[in-house]
């Protein structure tokens, strides 16, 4: 089949079944479109044709990704993007349980949680001490998880457990996905400074998970994991423009907009840090769009990993400006409060950038030990058995 | 000057923290966070018996005769707690200002019951720009009538008694209020921070009654002496929340050791202390220059405003950082530490005014 | 718009690179700042051989046709190498200032011998309070002689031509001068930077040629083009002096290891990293928009000129820092960033001016 | 002797030959006034009468020293404050070395410099690489030192030096006393980045020094070291008031002065940044004073290892909010443009601070480690043979 051919089939079937101009399936819902792009094999397009693709090498798929990207239609190029699926079909190794399970992936069918971060592993990941025991076809798992959003509504969740306690930490960890609807998994909410409870605290009492849900081998699940976070980062660094521009919409704050309507515009302090507080957004903006330019010349740009450090800045020099803009105002809150409600949510919510998913700490290690190239920090418990660590003894 | 001593000062101080580890640790604090008047009446009886609350006050009026040195001490104990409710305004500016009154009837009918605690007052000074200078003042009085509108008013919701500070003609006076009286409506104010209750205060022809002898410079004075003891309760909360978040560097283990070990989060310890020494040191120093009534006490005040104010906040804002996700949750306290660091930042004015006036005093000094 | 393609213009980087790197290296730079010109002739026509001294010049006059964003990659790599003489006040500010003039005889004139570097011209604008607005001119022209003082003219000790922005009635207007004309005294001052060298020049009657059609509009556009030339000259100096640290970090040996892996180091270098990152974007971002002639012209110029020499000063003070005792050597290259850092914070406007600057246009937009 | 006793004769002596007056000696210059305080006893009034002293205890120690800060004059004390002197007292084993220096130490008939650092140990000071080899009764010394001031004039350097690199690195090094006038000594000047020369480097080809110069044992050169920068500290920080004061006058600039002076002084932006420039310096001021209050008070005070640290930002500050006032002007240099030469030195001279005796990264982690108890940063040559550590191999 050539380029062309892709090209006139793939087109053919967006204008057949999808609304370009009304962004939306011409007949039936958005799962409806997702099921049909599935069965046409367009969702995963490199995967072989018994694997639920078209067995299309690299350029072949950019022509689908394109097209379905001109058309603005979701559901192709999963291959890549849907990083849950990417990494069963590419590290587990039950046949039944990929063919079982990828369909729903893929049409969207089942939603997925994470059960990584644990009360004692938050930086340190790999410290993880949720068990898995191995009982005949089953594994039993025990622990506690924590800052897991969307836990209640989740089929599945992404599940590090320690299945090896006496060899070193990153050594011992197995990836399984984990049914949610079961009896020993209790899920309680966590209030969070905002007022907000995105993240669940989950307890896990004796809940079991089928063996032929292990994605990748035993004491192999850090090594999956690294690597389905590697493809997430470069998917992220590529859409960072435009995610951020979309999120920005509710995200980003006129402070020009609301320091006139304190009416102290016209103060030259104000005005100073109004300068300063919106350059380093834009500058984080005209880094991320210089950074896809050079991309899309093919050359790789370190200025990606920037991104998430540079935007806690952004949140947090945003939540003191407009609380110095407010003055005393600013002591307020609720809904007769508008300004001061926003501008405290703010204050608490920059966190969740400047702690969550990677404190500006770790953030700062990996740029310099990945973009800068400086020396790994010291980690004493690299080679220790994990059931010897401090992670362990305490 | 006190006629308290300084080894009566520290005995206050360290019972005062004992009575506050007693019945106003986290648990409790929380509690009353809950409540719908944020005070405990309670432990204000057993702050009382302590005669914290008469600290400002003259014996010849049931006080002890102490000076804002042993004010501000024992704000560093209440800043560390959190401590919520009247405190401040009753026992801090309301007894400051009727002290420096030439009204003997209202001296000797007011400061008794302030004194010992029986009577909650609260100042009404700032209008809807919440500046706390003589410009922003929302009330004037007609004969014995207010009108207008007072805000961020501190527990008041609570107080028996109303000072309140209104133009009159050219000047400034103080009027003593009912705020039960007609033509007084109470809004308390919704805050991020409930452990401190404000409320907007409007005047309708409301009955008030004059207290003689005060103007705008007994007003500033009083300011002054508010500050002071919030620059205490900032430089207290400020080394507590310090101390908590050290505690915790000491012992969260993460990649096999303390993340206090972690370089770049000692440092950041490191330049915290400097802060936090420099807000005991300034809050101190303003409380000594205000009770000698030194020249340099003007610069003093400032400088300790606006420095405890960002040390308390910069040292909040970063313990929620040093502590990681624990810290992103209601249950723990270092959020606690960051709302009030927020409202302490602009209570009597936010740091840039008190830069511009500490150059001032600068240039005074010059 | 430029009439230089993409990859002409990253050869023309590329071949000044190489060109610096064999003739403007850290010694020759040393010798040149030894000098009493601070210009290094030869070099000066090496350049000029390049064609970088016609890069604004239109074909017809004997120039390239090029842009400021051509303008902007070419400083980037003067700046990585400290580059000294009259590239700025020569090719840019003076080629940018007749370009724009009505005048075809000074064109006809003037730009040739600009452009192939015979003639340096320097461009004199602000007077002594050393703004760079229409404010501060301190030159007044009456007829056709020039009275007063134009302070911090760059590389006028060389120069060939003055252009001497003047008021004149109302308005303003631009002169040519002959330095060497009666009634013009030139005060060459002693900087801290001897890589840049800068005059102030006093008019006494000094016989002066109006270039016809050069109004103030004209003469804020020229410093528009003089500042994100300069932005890149930054943005360039600024990754220089990183490079060149982040280099010592990984091979300095303290402690059994590189310093570049003590946390605290590696961290004050990930932050500085977003800063020469953030510099290059706006320095780039500032050519296009000025070349495009867009609306954002004015918002993305002034948050270049504070970006990028907000950033270069940060990252060349951070410099001495991590490089310790080294660099507080003569011999060691840090402190040349530092000097350049200086000047180029104050040159065509400070960064306070710029952020006002910068929320102005940011309003016009809003 | 009772303490009345001391107190009589001390004050005797003084009135005898000190004029408190005119802070001078009633005959003679203050080298002769220094030979007398040293042969009465005084200047070491601790130490043994047979050691040049008067064998008294602590609080005998303190009469003599109380009576001599009334009286303004130099001399007394130095069993604390001349460092130099209490080392050798203390370590050095040599009787006729001892009984020959001691006293021209004491009457600073003698000049003293440091030969500690190296260009491959600066923070790393243990790290030095400068050999002293044993031949006979000398050392013979070989290697580079740099940051000696004052090694011009000097009579003795005090000299770090390696003498045995088969044990880790804390451990093979000696403290000797050297003779700085021999032919095997070379100093040049470093230039600095203000324009000064205060400092040195000493080149040492086969120099020699007598073994009996040693203090401490071979090999505990460290730990005298470490005993010595312990008493510097102590005084430093009991002093510093009164040293950073006075050092003050003319390190001290009035911003108000200067922004006056610009014109500036009614610009909202330049006041704001006057004030925190001058908090900063203030605040420091009022820490060391309450420090020196507790101390005086019995108790021990933390505050006063946060003084340098602190005076870097001071310092830095400073410079920065000056050039702001200068504005165009600060690009400027030389006598005519006083205030320009000016800003720049401070400029280029706060790293002295932030650099010179323990950068500030240094001076966080002293600050971190003894004050606040954080763990010691991991030393991974710790426990390593120096021959073999990355000071040595590269």
């Amino acid at each position: 089949m050539s380029s062309t051919d892709i090209k006139t089939e793939v087109e053919a079937f967006l204008t057949a079944h999808w609304d370009s101009e009304a962004r939306r399936p011409r007949e039936g819902a958005t799962r409806d479109w997702m099921q049909k792009v599935f069965e046409a094999g367009w969702a995963v397009a490199s995967w072989p044709r018994e694997w639920f693709g078209r067995g299309l090498d690299k350029d072949e798929s950019k022509i689908v990704l394109s097209a379905f990207r001109k058309a603005k239609a979701p559901g192709a190029g999963q291959d890549r993007t849907n990083i849950t699926a990417a990494s069963l079909m590419n590290f587990a190794s039950d046949e039944d349980f990929k063919r079982e399970i990828l369909p729903q992936l893929l049409t969207g069918k089942v939603q997925i949680c994470l059960l990584y971060s644990e009360p004692g592993a938050g930086s340190d990941l790999a410290a993880i001490r949720t068990r898995a025991e191995r009982q005949g076809d089953d594994y039993v798992i025990n622990g506690q998880k924590v800052w897991t959003s969307g836990a209640r509504t989740a089929d599945y969740g992404l599940l590090l457990a320690r299945t090896d306690w006496d060899v070193p930490k990153h050594q011992g960890i197995s990836f399984l996905v984990c049914p949610m609807r079961q009896p020993g998994i209790d899920i309680r909410p966590i209030n969070q400074i905002t007022g907000d409870s995105h993240f669940n605290e989950v307890f896990i009492d004796n809940a079991t998970v089928p063996a032929k849900n292990r994605i990748g081998a035993e004491g192999e699940g850090w090594k999956v994991l690294q690597t389905a976070l590697a493809v997430e980062r470069l998917i992220m660094g590529e859409g960072a423009g435009e995610r951020r521009q979309g999120s920005s919409k509710s995200n980003v704050v006129s402070l020009i907009a609301i320091a006139k309507e304190a009416g102290k515009l016209q103060d030259p302090l104000i005005r100073q840090k109004i300068a300063q507080a919106t350059a380093y957004r834009q500058l984080n903006a005209l880094n991320i769009a210089r950074a896809k330019e050079e991309m899309a010349q093919g050359s790789s740009s370190p200025i990606m990993s920037l991104g998430k450090l540079a935007m806690s800045r952004i949140l947090h020099t945003d939540a003191a400006v407009m609380t110095q803009i407010l003055g005393a105002a600013s002591m307020l809150d609720g809904e007769a409060h508008e300004r001061a409600a926003d501008v405290n949510y703010r204050t608490a919510n920059a966190y969740m950038t400047s702690i969550g998913g990677g404190t500006d700490q770790i953030q700062r290690n990996i740029i310099s030990e990945r973009v800068l190239g400086l020396p790994r920090e010291v980690e004493l418990d690299r080679d220790v058995p994990f059931r010897t660590s401090r992670a362990v003894t305490g | 000057m006190t006629m308290i001593g300084i080894e009566e000062r520290t005995a206050i101080r360290e019972g005062f923290a004992r009575l506050l580890a007693d019945k106003a640790d986290e648990a409790a604090l929380r509690r009353v966070m809950a409540t719908e008047s944020g005070h405990d009446a309670g432990l204000w009886s057993a702050i009382a018996d302590m005669g914290l609350t008469a600290l400002l006050i003259d014996p010849e009026h049931g006080g002890v005769g102490g000076s804002i040195v042993d004010v501000e001490a024992v704000f560093e104990e209440a800043g560390a707690a959190l401590l919520a409710g009247p405190l401040l305004s009753s026992a801090v500016m309301a007894a400051t200002l009727i002290s420096a009154s030439s009204d003997g009837d209202a001296k000797a009918r007011l400061l008794p019951a302030i004194a010992s605690g029986q009577t909650i007052a609260s100042v009404a000074v700032t209008g809807d720009k919440g500046l706390w200078t003589l410009d922003d003042i929302g009330v004037s009085a007609t004969g014995s009538a207010l009108n207008g509108a007072a805000n961020y008013v501190i527990a008041a919701n609570v107080a028996d008694l109303l000072l309140v500070v209104a133009k009159n003609g050219d000047g400034v006076a103080v009027y003593e209020v009912d705020p039960g009286a007609g033509g007084v409506t109470l809004e308390a104010l919704k805050g991020w921070d409930s452990t401190i209750r404000l409320s907007r205060i409007v005047f309708d022809a409301a009955p008030a009654t004059r207290i003689a002898g005060l103007d705008g410079a007994a007003v500033e004075r009083m300011l002054d002496v508010a500050r002071v003891a919030l620059a205490g309760e900032q430089a207290g909360a400020c080394r507590r929340i310090f101390d908590i978040t050290v505690e915790y560097l000491r012992t969260r283990v993460q990649f096999g050791r303390p993340i206090g070990g972690f370089q770049a989060v000692k440092h950041i310890a490191a330049d915290l202390l400097i802060e936090v020494e420099s807000a005991t040191s300034a809050a101190r120093a303003a409380a000594q220059a205000l009770a000698a009534g030194g020249k340099d006490a003007p610069e003093l005040v400032s400088l300790a405003a606006f420095a405890c104010a960002d040390a308390f906040h910069e040292v909040a804002a970063a313990a929620i950082q040093l502590h990681g996700g624990i810290a992103f949750t209601w249950e723990h306290p270092a959020h606690l530490y960051l709302r009030r660091a927020r409202v302490d930042a602009q209570l009597f004015g936010a740091s840039d005014y008190h830069r511009e006036r500490y150059v001032s005093a600068l240039e005074n000094a010059a």
